[in-house]
């Protein structure tokens, strides 16, 4: 039983993927999360301009997921080029996450990442908490999807990934636009909300930016409808994202139509070597219910 | 505790040199030495800190630094602060120890001094107005950098001096990690194992976001404590360290954007 | 310290709810909710013709929360004239709850309705997963919302409360919109999602109509902002809805800017006394932090 | 167990009588007499139903009536069927106890029986073919209305019979709503407690969709064994139950849409 998959065209080791976002800061770290079984990795995202983001608390967790609203802090594109050079040192694909304001921030961005061993790009247009970005600019849209895809998918050498909000109220639609904009995959889905906390003490959000996103357990079954609704949709392969701790939340992504599977907070939860629990549990899964092949069951909810 | 910040009160604050502070806290946390807490002042920011006292109350020592920490000389005995934690490894205590602590880096070592009473102890600062904890310890090694208490000169001359009698095997430190750095060096001479405690700016504090990273670990989870075999490959330690934005940069230039 | 409440000229003893859709089918339940503390209970969503829903499993409880796609299940106006005769013999406010397709589905139940002693209508325009109905029928857009609520005002003598759903992108237009066309209160929220459960060993989704809204805990975070955002937008006050289970829970919705607390999973997570329950811990919390009422401390976040 | 249906293998079917069958489920519960679970078959629906054998395996007895018990019966050992619970309350046993079971009523009562084997058991059917357990009940006293087997009557002219003697102080029952209501009529006559476990169209199972209500009451939390003292107060018991919309409806509607 091998978990080898074809994620157009990219061969990974098996389907877990780092979630952007998540230690992805630096060459080093993305080297640790390969060596704890990540079949590729996806740096935190990249704006043009370095980002300090929201300030702290930035990321809590809380009793049924956790919620965060870093605010993009990233070194711009000048830090990243200093930080992830010789890509092909390390064992997987590394996946770039590029975000931009107007379609212009996007291909700036790309084209400076040219020379870089990044084997896809992936473009959130879904984040719920940093104005100007994601959901609170609009990125969303059907008509902003497809207009910021084309432009990305122009600019890149590689295949190009759009992350989707689960918030948008028809990600079927959404995903068709990235899909008609030239996009070689969907990312299903970024954070959730948003949503506030309130220490009551305090009287006050706790969060720094007093919203944030949520990720982790809580999102599981609405991350698992959206695959599932995306899959029905386009004909791109999906990486299903959200909620994901455990093997068999895996085979429930894969079952609703995901090609891999992203996992961020599923560090917290089961510590760095998340990726080898999960692809162990998947084959031990796979193999007590007498299936050969994560393809057999990919969709399988549909038929 | 609660992984969201609890709001506790502040039940005591002293005075432990014109520009530190030792607030404690009503609550009780079960650490190790050398783990910390994130404080949160709402509207603010919120900062690690590490525990220097732990017991029925918990205390945490703070050098006015900028503006959290200014803030937090703001407040009164009666107040609230958010607290959550504890976070990170700690030190593991062993015989035959020496601890070197730099300035206010014997916050998170004074624990661990005091649950191993027959360790050596050096504390060293700039001059004297900067010490704390000479109470505490009244068996500290004290030196300044300019003779104004104890001996005149560095921690790691001090250092030094122990290691060649001979009986000590193990070295604990934290300070500012040009020091942490130097002794780690005279460690790998002597090969002796060495615990530094790191300090790199924060995030999450539960190893998620990668912005404490130093050579692929996280601060904040396989840290602040780490052993001579990490350090040994880390090639970052005392000498590169990131800013809020995730950039990579020199120690000293990460020093002064700290105004540390 | 007493937790006595005016919701829009209403009188509540205390300021929890009794969520539609759980437990009020019958006067009798309604009644236990009321002896278990519950300041003002409101009845299952009745339809003009009696509704059989969809098939089970329609309520589960997953490791977060629960999901429900009832689908409307109601014996209709008919049965609902049947059901809650002499609601003044109850010792709380009963709140009736109307659901329809198109304007005039509303009105006629509300007429219908008429002679019984309900002290306000709630029109959900949120609910995720009945076809026809709430956000699947687009009732959810701040124009379908405007239409709706005047036409149900129009019909309706007693206050009347307009439902939200937090899967909606701007949800202080929508309630403005609900504000503007006269309505009394704004009930934030609705369930979120839809989400979707598969069961890996069957490879089906485990609800009968194989999606279904999040409640609970999981969706608290996300109650809070929806009630947040609608405090900063309207004027008319608000009923708290989602994942309330303790009394610190609803001290954290009249923080963001509730008036009432409604609950519903909560009845789950800590049985019927739930209400008792919350009124008892939200006194002893206002006691203990020194505040005298729940006004002090009503929207103290937004200062 | 988890709150969400779980996929068990049915290890074993027994065919009880032409119209019942006994599925063994390769799964553990720990269940009081009385408690029942949700069986889920996907894509058709999910029902309740009571616990006829607690142990190792767990045994579920199911009379064939509608669409899904049909859909029941087409499956083979080796299969898989979903299953959560328990749920409800279960019978609280007591000594000097009568047990009066109505056709498929004896499947929740059975674990009681062989808890209580010194107590009295009553079991009804309409006829011979009809009836199960006879042979996990040696000692049963057995009624038929035809008398093709056991006394020819009905279950609750033998109660009284047993009640007349006189040492009988708590009964229980299980079976058609109407034999239900007469056997704890009888029991209100003798001033003896009685315990009826109620049957009513379920949604979620855990008391939080009122769906199953009778008098103010949960039938699958605070029942679905119901003691006398609520049972006197619950105008519905024997006369009304609701449809799946929810409307109410007398007794006999709602047997006739069962296709009981
Ligand atoms: C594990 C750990 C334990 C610590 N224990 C203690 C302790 O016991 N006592 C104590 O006094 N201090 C301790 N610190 C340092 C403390 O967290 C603050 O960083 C320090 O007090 C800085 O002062 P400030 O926050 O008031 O300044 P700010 O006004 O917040 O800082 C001024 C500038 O420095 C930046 N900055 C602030 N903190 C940091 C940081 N940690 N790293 C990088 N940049 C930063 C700010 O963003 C700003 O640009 C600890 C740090 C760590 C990581
Ligand atoms: C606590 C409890 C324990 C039970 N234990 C057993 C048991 O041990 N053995 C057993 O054979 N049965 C038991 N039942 C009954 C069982 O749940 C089914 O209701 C019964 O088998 C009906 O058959 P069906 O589902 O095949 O028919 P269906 O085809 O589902 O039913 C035909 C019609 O009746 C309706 N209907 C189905 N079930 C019910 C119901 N419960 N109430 C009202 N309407 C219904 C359907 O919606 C449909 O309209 C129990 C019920 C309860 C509440
Ligand atoms: C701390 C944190 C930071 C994140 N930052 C980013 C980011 O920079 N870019 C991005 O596309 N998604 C970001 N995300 C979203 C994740 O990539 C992921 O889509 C989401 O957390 C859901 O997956 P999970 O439940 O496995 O965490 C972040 C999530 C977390 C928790
Ligand atoms: C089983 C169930 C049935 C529900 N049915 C209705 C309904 O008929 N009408 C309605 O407006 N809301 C309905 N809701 C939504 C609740 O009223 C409430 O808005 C939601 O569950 C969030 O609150 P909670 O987390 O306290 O449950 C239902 C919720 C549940 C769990
Ligand atoms: S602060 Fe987030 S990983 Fe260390
Ligand atoms: S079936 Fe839902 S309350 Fe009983």
């Amino acid at each position: 039983m091998n978990l080898e998959t074809n994620l157009c065209g990219i061969k990974l080791k098996n389907p877990t993927i780092l979630a952007s976002g998540i230690l992805g800061v630096s060459k080093s770290l993305l080297k640790n999360v390969i060596e704890n079984g990540a079949g590729a990795v996806t740096i935190k995202s990249i704006s043009y301009e370095p980002r300090d983001g929201h300030k702290n608390p930035t990321i809590l967790e809380f009793d049924s997921g956790m919620i965060n609203a870093v605010g993009y802090s990233n070194p711009g594109l000048h830090g990243a080029l200093d930080e992830f050079t010789d890509l092909k040192d390390l064992n997987a694909p590394v996946f770039a996450s590029v975000i931009g304001k107007e379609p212009e921030d996007f291909t700036k961005v790309i084209e400076g990442l040219g020379n870089l061993d990044f084997s896809a790009i992936e473009i959130p247009l879904s984040c719920p908490h940093t104005p100007g970005f994601g959901t609170l600019a609009g990125q969303d849209s059907p008509e902003k999807t497809l207009e910021i895809t084309k432009a990305v998918v122009k600019a890149a050498k590689v295949p190009v990934f759009v992350k989707l909000s689960p918030n948008t109220k028809n990600i079927g639609e959404v995903a068709m636009a990235a899909e008609k904009g030239g996009a070689s995959g969907i990312t299903a889905v970024n954070t959730l909300g948003p949503g506030m906390i309130i220490n009551i003490e305090a009287a006050k959000p706790v969060m720094g930016f007093k919203i944030g996103g949520l990720s982790g357990p809580a999102i599981k079954p609405i991350a698992v409808r959206c695959v599932y609704d995306v899959y029905g949709s386009v004909k791109i392969p999906i990486i299903g994202v959200g909620g994901i701790t455990t093997g068999k939340d895996a085979i429930e992504m894969v079952m609703a139509g995901a090609t891999a599977i992203g996992i961020g907070s599923g560090v917290n939860y089961r510590g760095n070597d998340v990726f080898t629990k999960i692809c162990n549990e998947m084959k031990d899964w796979i193999e007590k219910n007498n299936y050969n092949s994560l393809e057999e069951i990919r969709g399988i909810v549909h038929e | 505790m609660s992984k969201l910040p609890e709001m506790v009160k502040i039940t005591k604050i002293t005075q432990e040199n014109p520009y530190v502070k030792t607030f404690f806290l009503d609550t009780e946390i079960e650490a190790k030495p050398g783990q910390f807490v994130m404080l949160w002042l709402p509207e603010i920011d919120e900062k690690p800190f590490s525990i220097s006292y732990i017991g029925k109350e918990t205390g945490i020592t703070v050098e006015e630094k900028g503006k959290f920490t200014k803030a937090m000389f703001g407040l009164k005995e009666g107040q609230k602060i958010g607290i959550r934690g504890p976070y990170g490894n700690g030190f593991t205590p062993k015989e035959n120890s020496c601890i070197v602590a730099g300035g206010c880096g014997i916050a998170p070592l004074s624990t661990l001094a005091e649950k191993m009473n027959n360790s050596v102890l050096i504390m060293g600062t700039r001059t004297k107005d900067r010490l704390i904890f000479e109470n505490r310890f009244p068996n500290a090694n004290i030196v300044t950098d300019d003779g104004t208490v104890g001996k005149k000169g560095f921690t790691t001359d001090v250092l030094e001096e122990f290691l060649k009698k001979g009986n000590i095997k193990n070295v604990y430190t934290c300070g500012p990690e040009i020091m942490m750095k130097k002794v780690f060096e005279i460690c790998e001479k002597h090969n002796i194992e060495c615990q530094a405690s790191l300090e790199r700016f924060m995030k999450c504090g539960f190893g998620v976001c990668g912005q404490c990273e130093v050579g692929g670990v996280c601060v904040c989870k396989e840290g602040p404590v780490i052993l001579s075999d990490k350090l040994r490959k880390m090639k970052d330690f005392g000498s590169h360290a990131r800013l809020k934005s995730g950039k990579r940069v020199p120690i000293s230039e990460y020093a002064k954007w700290r105004c540390v």
